[in-house]
C-alpha cells in the first residue's frame, strides 16, 4: 500500500466515520427509523478487505451493519442516506431502510437482518460465478456471534466441498449484542472454527488497515485463484452500542478504554503524520471537508428527496407483466 | 390492583413461576446479563443465576429444541424468542418436535415448554423484522397459541403456560411492553381457552387479538358516536379458537368484522369467518368483512407502513360500509 | 399426446429448461447419482453432470438459500425439497430471502428461484413425514404457490416456474408421482395464476387442489348419480388465489364447499371461505362447508391414518348433508 | 469385557439381526408399512455402546433407525414388534411406527425422522440431567450425513458451552440414503468435526463390539465425570438399503463385498469359537433360539394385539383435562 492509497483510505474511513455519527445525529432528531447499527471503530475491516478486493465487481453481502460496505463498494452515500430517511431516492427506494441498503448496479447485494441469513446467500453467488465462469468473487462480511448460526456450518460445508470463490470475514468485535463472545461460543478464535471444514483462515488485527489489507490480499488471491473458500477473522470492536437502543451496559470501561486506543483511523493518521505524509492540520482539513460534503450533499440529498408514493405500496412484490404468469408469450 | 405495563406482568410471572419451581428456566438471546430486548426477564439473572436463565447463542432452531428435549425430563423452560420473525428458524423444532412428540410416543412424552416471541410491525423496522406470524402458529395440531393482549393477560397467560403440560406459543406484541394495565395482585390464572367480551354491543362485533382489539376498541368508541354499537370480542386463544364464543355474539349481533395486523390470506380472519360460516350463517345480516394487512413485505417507509397496517380508522371506514354510511 | 407419468413429466420440464438454458440447474437430497427419491430428475445428472445437478448435504436452510443467492445473480435453480416436512428448516430463507428481496431491494434484486417439495399424506409415514404445509407458504406475500392435481399441470406449471422471474414455491404431492395424464407434445407453459372448471355443473361447487380435485371429481361422479350436479374447480394456484374464478363458480352455483387435505385451521378451506364471503355471500343459498383432516398430528395406524384424511366418500357426504340427503 | 458379557452380546446382537430381517419380511407381506429403516451390520454400535452405559438410566435418542436401541434400552421387543404392526400394545400405541419408537419408562426417548432433530433434544435432555443434578446421561445417536445439518453446529456448541453430559455417537456408514459421504462432506472424518467445539472425540472400528465397548467406556467416564460432551464416531456399514424403497444400486458391488466381510457378529461369534467359549453348533442352537422366540412370541405378540380405536383418533394431541386450561384448578 503506497502513501496515496493510504492518505484516500484515510480519507475514506474518515468519510464512514462521520457518515454514521451523523446518521445518530439524524436518528436522534427521528429523520432516521427503526433499527440502526452503526460501524464506528470497525472501518479497518470493511475498507481494508474491499480494497484488496475489486469493489463494484466482486460481490458483496452483508448484515445490518451495512452503510459503510454499500458505499465502499460503490453506492453513492447521497442515496444511503435517502434510504435510511425512507426516500424514493433511496437505495433500495425507501423500502429498505438501515437494515436493507441494496446497490446491485455496483454488486453490493444487500444487507439483511436474520443474522446468518447472508451466509448461504453469498454461497450461492459463488456457485453462480463459478457456473457462468467470471472472475469476481462473493464477499461475505458477518459479526461474531453469526457464527453460531446452523447457517454458518451448513454454509462453510458447502462452500468447501464444491470449492467456491466466497471470502467470509468475520468482523470479530466480541459481542453480539450484549453477550460476551466466551458466553456463547465454545471456541473463541473464530477462524479455528473453519478447521473442521478444511478452509484456510487466518486470524488479524482489525484495527490497523495495512495488516487487514494484506491479509486480505492473500486470501482474495486465494479465492480468486479458484482454491475455493477463505476465511478472515479481523478482531475489532464497535464503539457504539449494538444499535440505537443499546446502552452498552455490559461492557467493562477498561475493555471500551483500551480499544478506545486503538482507533483505525487514529491509528493510520498517526502513522501518516509520523512518516511525515500528512500533517495534523492537513487532518483537520481533510475532516472539515468530510463534514461539509455530509452535511451539504449527504444530508441536503436526503432531506430534498421525496417520499415513495403511497399508491406504490404494492410495487415490488411481484414482478411486473411476467408474460409467464398467464402462461407465456403467446 | 397494581398498574404495570406488560413487560412487567411478563416479568412478574417468570419470577413467581421461577421462585416457586427450580424446574422453571427460562432462556433465549439476551434475556439474562442485558435482562431481554423488551425487559421481560430483567433481574432474573442476578437473583437466579446462569444455570436458570440461560443467554443463548444465536441458535434459534437448536436453542428451542434444547429447551424441548429439556422438558421431556420435567424441567419448565419459558423460551424467548426475541421476534417471531426469528422463528421460522426454530419452526422445525417447535413442529415437528414440541407438537407431535406427545401423539407420536402415544401419550409417553410430553414438551411442556412454553415459548414466547414479539410479533407485530413495530416503527419501521423493515421487512424482516416485522413478520406477523400468528396465522402460522395457530394451524398447527399438538400446539396451544394464545395472545395477550393487556397486562394482566400477559401476567395470567403466562402463568397458565408454564404450568400446563401442553406446549403454549404466546405470541406478544413489540409495540404494546410498555402498555399499561391492572394486574391483580393476588396470583391468578388466565384460561388458555376461550375468548372475552372487551365490550359488550349488540349491532354488530369486532373481532381483535392482541394489538388488534385495541383498534377494535377505539374503533367502537368512534362508532358509538354514529349510533353503531359494537360488541368487541377478544380472541386470546388463536388455537383453538373459541368457536361457542364466536358462534354466540354473532348470533347477538348478526353481523361481524374481524381485525387482524396481518396480510390477510389464510389468517385470523379467514379462520374466524369460517368458523362464523359453519356455526351461525343464517345469523348473518350481512357479509363478514376482514380488516387486515396489505399483501406486502412490509416497507421501511414510515407513510408506507402506516398503509399497510390496519388501524380503527380503518374498522370505522369498513364498519360504515357495511352499514352503508 | 403423450400419456405419461406426473413424475415423468415433471423430469420432461426439468430436462427442457436445462437443456434450454445453462443457467438452470437443479439441486436437492439425492437428486443426482439416485435421481431423486420421486424420480423427478431421473438421467439428468449424467447428462448435464454435477455441476448443474446437484447432491446437496443435508442442510435444507442453506442449500435452500444457496440456490437463492445463486438465483440473485440469474442463475434459475429448481430446488427440490425432498418432503415438504423439511420444509419447515428452509422456511427462514423461503420467506425471509426469496419473498422478501425484490421489495427490501426497491426493485432490484429478483429470486427467480423454483422451490418444489411433495406434501401430503402418503401411506403410514407418520407424524413427521405427513405434512401438509400449503397453507404456509401461501400466506406469504412475494412468493408464488402452484400445485399441479396432473401431469400436464405438472410439466406446464414447472416450465413457466423456472421462466418466471418471482420465486414459486410448487407443491407436489407424494401419493401422485405414478398418476398417469396426457402431457403435449409441443412445449406448454401452464399459466401460473388462475383456476380450472374440472367438470361443469349447476348445482354446488367443489373446490379442490392437487390431490383433492381427485376426490371431488369421484365425489361428483358419484353425486351426480343423486341428481346432483357438482362443478369441480381446480385450484391450482394457491397464492394468489383466483378470486375471480371463485366468485364466478359460486355465482353460478350458489353451493360451496371445499376440499383440502389438512386440517380446518387457517387453511385453504377458511381462505376460499373468505373469499366467497367477501365475493358473492348473497349469491350464497346455503352455508358453505370444508371438508378436512382431523386435527392431528398424523398417526402410523392404517386405520386411524384414513380415519384423518378425506376421501371422495366424505365428499359425497358431506354434500349430502348440504342438500338435506 | 469378560467371556459371559461376550456371549451374552453375541446372543442380543444375534436377536437384533433376526428381528430387523424378520421386520423385512412383515414389510414385504405388508404387515408393516410407512418407512422401514433396517440395522443389520451395524449391531456393534448400538451394543457396543450401550452395554458400557447404563441402559434404562440413561436417556437414549435416535433417528428413525431406532428399533435396536430402543430394544437394548430395555423396550420389549414384542412391543416394539406391535408398534410396527401398528397395534394399540405397540411402544406408541400404533401412533408412532417404525420411526417413532418410544419407550420412555426405559428412558429412550425416541426414534424421530428429522435429520438432525435429535441434535438438539438430546443436548436439552443433558441441561436437564445437570439441572436435576442426576448422574444420568444423555445419548445421541445418529448417521454421518446428519452432521451437515446445521443442528450439528448448534447443539456441539451449546453443550460444549455448558459442559453438557451427552454423549454423541455418529454411526458413519458411509452414506446418506444414496449419498456417499465425500460427495456431502468437506471433511469426511467427523470426529474432526467437533475439533471448532473443543469437544474430545475418537473414531474407532464400529464392526469390532470389544472395541466399540472399550472406546464407550472411556466416552462414558468422562461424560459422566462432568467433563462435558464427547463425541464418537464409529465406523460402520449398514448391510441393507437405506429403507425398503432403496435398491442400494449406488453402491459398489466390491465396497459391499469387503465390508460384508466384516459383519459385527461373525467378527464376534469367531472370536469366541477361537477362544473356544462356545462351538459352531452352540452359535446354530443360540440362533435357532432366537429364531424361534422372535416368531413365537415376537411376531405372534403383534399379530394378535389389536388395533387402536378410530374413536381415540384424537387421543394425545393435547393433554386431557389440564387444570390451567380453564385457569387453574379453582
Ligand atoms: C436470526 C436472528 N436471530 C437474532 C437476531 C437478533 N440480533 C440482531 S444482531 C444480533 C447480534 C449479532 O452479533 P454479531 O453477529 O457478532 O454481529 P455484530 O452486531 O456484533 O456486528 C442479534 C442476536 C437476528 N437479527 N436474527
Ligand atoms: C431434515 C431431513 N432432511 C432429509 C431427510 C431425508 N432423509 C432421511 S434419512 C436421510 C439420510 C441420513 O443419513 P445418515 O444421517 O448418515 O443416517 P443413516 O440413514 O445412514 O443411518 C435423509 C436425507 C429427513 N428425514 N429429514
Ligand atoms: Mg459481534
Ligand atoms: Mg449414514
Amino acid at each position: 500500500m503506497n502513501a496515496a492509497d493510504k492518505k484516500r483510505l484515510l480519507r475514506e474511513m474518515l468519510f464512514a466515520r462521520r457518515f454514521e455519527e451523523r446518521c445518530y445525529e439524524a436518528y436522534v432528531e427521528r429523520k432516521i427509523g427503526g433499527f440502526l447499527h452503526l460501524y464506528p471503530g470497525e472501518e479497518a475491516c470493511a475498507f481494508g478487505v474491499l480494497d484488496a478486493a475489486r469493489p463494484g465487481h466482486d460481490y458483496v453481502i452483508t448484515g445490518y451493519r451495512d452503510h459503510i460496505h454499500a458505499i465502499k463498494c460503490g453506492a453513492d452515500p447521497k442515496e444511503v442516506m435517502a434510504e435510511l430517511f425512507g426516500k424514493e431516492t433511496g437505495s433500495s427506494k425507501g423500502r429498505g431502510g438501515s437494515m436493507h441498503i441494496f446497490d446491485a448496479k455496483h454488486h453490493f447485494m444487500g444487507g439483511y437482518a436474520l443474522v446468518g441469513g447472508p451466509f448461504p446467500l453469498a454461497v450461492g453467488m459463488a456457485k453462480a460465478i463459478k457456473l457462468k465462469g467470471g472472475d469476481e468473487i462473493s464477499i461475505c462480511f458477518l459479526g461474531d456471534a453469526a457464527n453460531n448460526q446452523g447457517t454458518f456450518h451448513e454454509s462453510m460445508n458447502m462452500a468447501a466441498l464444491w470449492e467456491l470463490p466466497v471470502l467470509f470475514v468475520c468482523e470479530n468485535n466480541l459481542y453480539g449484542i450484549g453477550t460476551r463472545i466466551d458466553r456463547s461460543t465454545a471456541v473463541i478464535d473464530q477462524y479455528k472454527r473453519v478447521h473442521g471444514y478444511n478452509i484456510p483462515s487466518a486470524q488479524v488485527d482489525g484495527q490497523d488497515i495495512e495488516k487487514v489489507h494484506e491479509a486480505a490480499k492473500i486470501a482474495i488471491e486465494h479465492v480468486r485463484g479458484g482454491k475455493g473458500p477463505y476465511f478472515l477473522e479481523l478482531m475489532t470492536y464497535r464503539y457504539r452500542g449494538h444499535s440505537m437502543s443499546d446502552s452498552n451496559a455490559y461492557r467493562a470501561k477498561e475493555e471500551e478504554r483500551m480499544w478506545g486506543k486503538r482507533d483505525p483511523i487514529i491509528i493510520l493518521r498517526d502513522r501518516l503524520i509520523e512518516a511525515g505524509e500528512i500533517s495534523m492540520d492537513d487532518y483537520k482539513l481533510m475532516d472539515d471537508e468530510v463534514l461539509e460534503e455530509i452535511e451539504n450533499e449527504v444530508i441536503k440529498f436526503a432531506e430534498e428527496s421525496p417520499e415513495p408514493k403511497v399508491e406504490e405500496l404494492e410495487k415490488y412484490v411481484l414482478g411486473e407483466n411476467d408474460p409467464y404468469v398467464r402462461g407465456g408469450a403467446r | 390492583m397494581a398498574v404495570i405495563m406488560y413487560w412487567e406482568a411478563i416479568r412478574r410471572a417468570h419470577d413467581e413461576e421461577m421462585a416457586r419451581d427450580p424446574l422453571v428456566i427460562c432462556m433465549g438471546e439476551d434475556i439474562g446479563v442485558v435482562g431481554g430486548t423488551y425487559k421481560a426477564t430483567q433481574g432474573l439473572y442476578d437473583k437466579y443465576g446462569p444455570d436458570r436463565v440461560i443467554d443463548t447463542p444465536i441458535s434459534e432452531n437448536s436453542y428451542t429444541g434444547l429447551g424441548i428435549g429439556a422438558s421431556f425430563l420435567g424441567v419448565r423452560p419459558i423460551i424467548e424468542i426475541m421476534s417471531v420473525n426469528f422463528a421460522w428458524l426454530a419452526t422445525d423444532q417447535i413442529f415437528n418436535s414440541a407438537a407431535k412428540v406427545r401423539y407420536m410416543s402415544g401419550g409417553q412424552l410430553t414438551a411442556p415448554v412454553v415459548i414466547r416471541s414479539p410479533g407485530g410491525t413495530a416503527h419501521q423496522l423493515g421487512a424482516q423484522h416485522s413478520a406477523r406470524m400468528e396465522k402460522v402458529f395457530m394451524g398447527i395440531a399438538g400446539l396451544r397459541v394464545v395472545t395477550p393482549s393487556s397486562p394482566k393477560q400477559a401476567y395470567g397467560l403466562l402463568k397458565s403456560a408454564v404450568r400446563c403440560n401442553d406446549p403454549v406459543f404466546i405470541y406478544e406484541h413489540e409495540l404494546m411492553y410498555n402498555m399499561k394495565g391492572e394486574v391483580p395482585d393476588a396470583e391468578y390464572f388466565h384460561p388458555l381457552e376461550g375468548s372475552e367480551v372487551a365490550r359488550a354491543g349488540k349491532d354488530l362485533t369486532l373481532f381483535g387479538y392482541n394489538i388488534s382489539v385495541h383498534w377494535c376498541m377505539q374503533a367502537a368508541e368512534q362508532l358509538a358516536k354514529d349510533g353503531i354499537d359494537c360488541e368487541v370480542i377478544d380472541l386470546y386463544t388463536l388455537s383453538p379458537l373459541d368457536r361457542a364464543g364466536i358462534k354466540k355474539s354473532v348470533s347477538k349481533t348478526h353481523r361481524a368484522v374481524i381485525v387482524e395486523e396481518a396480510e390477510a390470506a389464510v389468517g385470523v380472519g379467514s379462520e374466524v369467518m369460517a368458523i362464523i360460516n359453519e356455526e351461525c350463517f343464517f345469523e348473518l345480516d350481512a357479509a363478514p368483512l376482514r380488516v387486515s394487512a396489505a399483501n406486502v413485505p412490509i416497507p421501511y417507509n414510515h407513510h408506507l407502513e402506516k398503509a399497510t397496517i390496519p388501524n380503527a380508522k380503518r374498522v370505522v371506514e369498513t364498519v360504515r360500509k357495511m352499514f352503508g354510511k
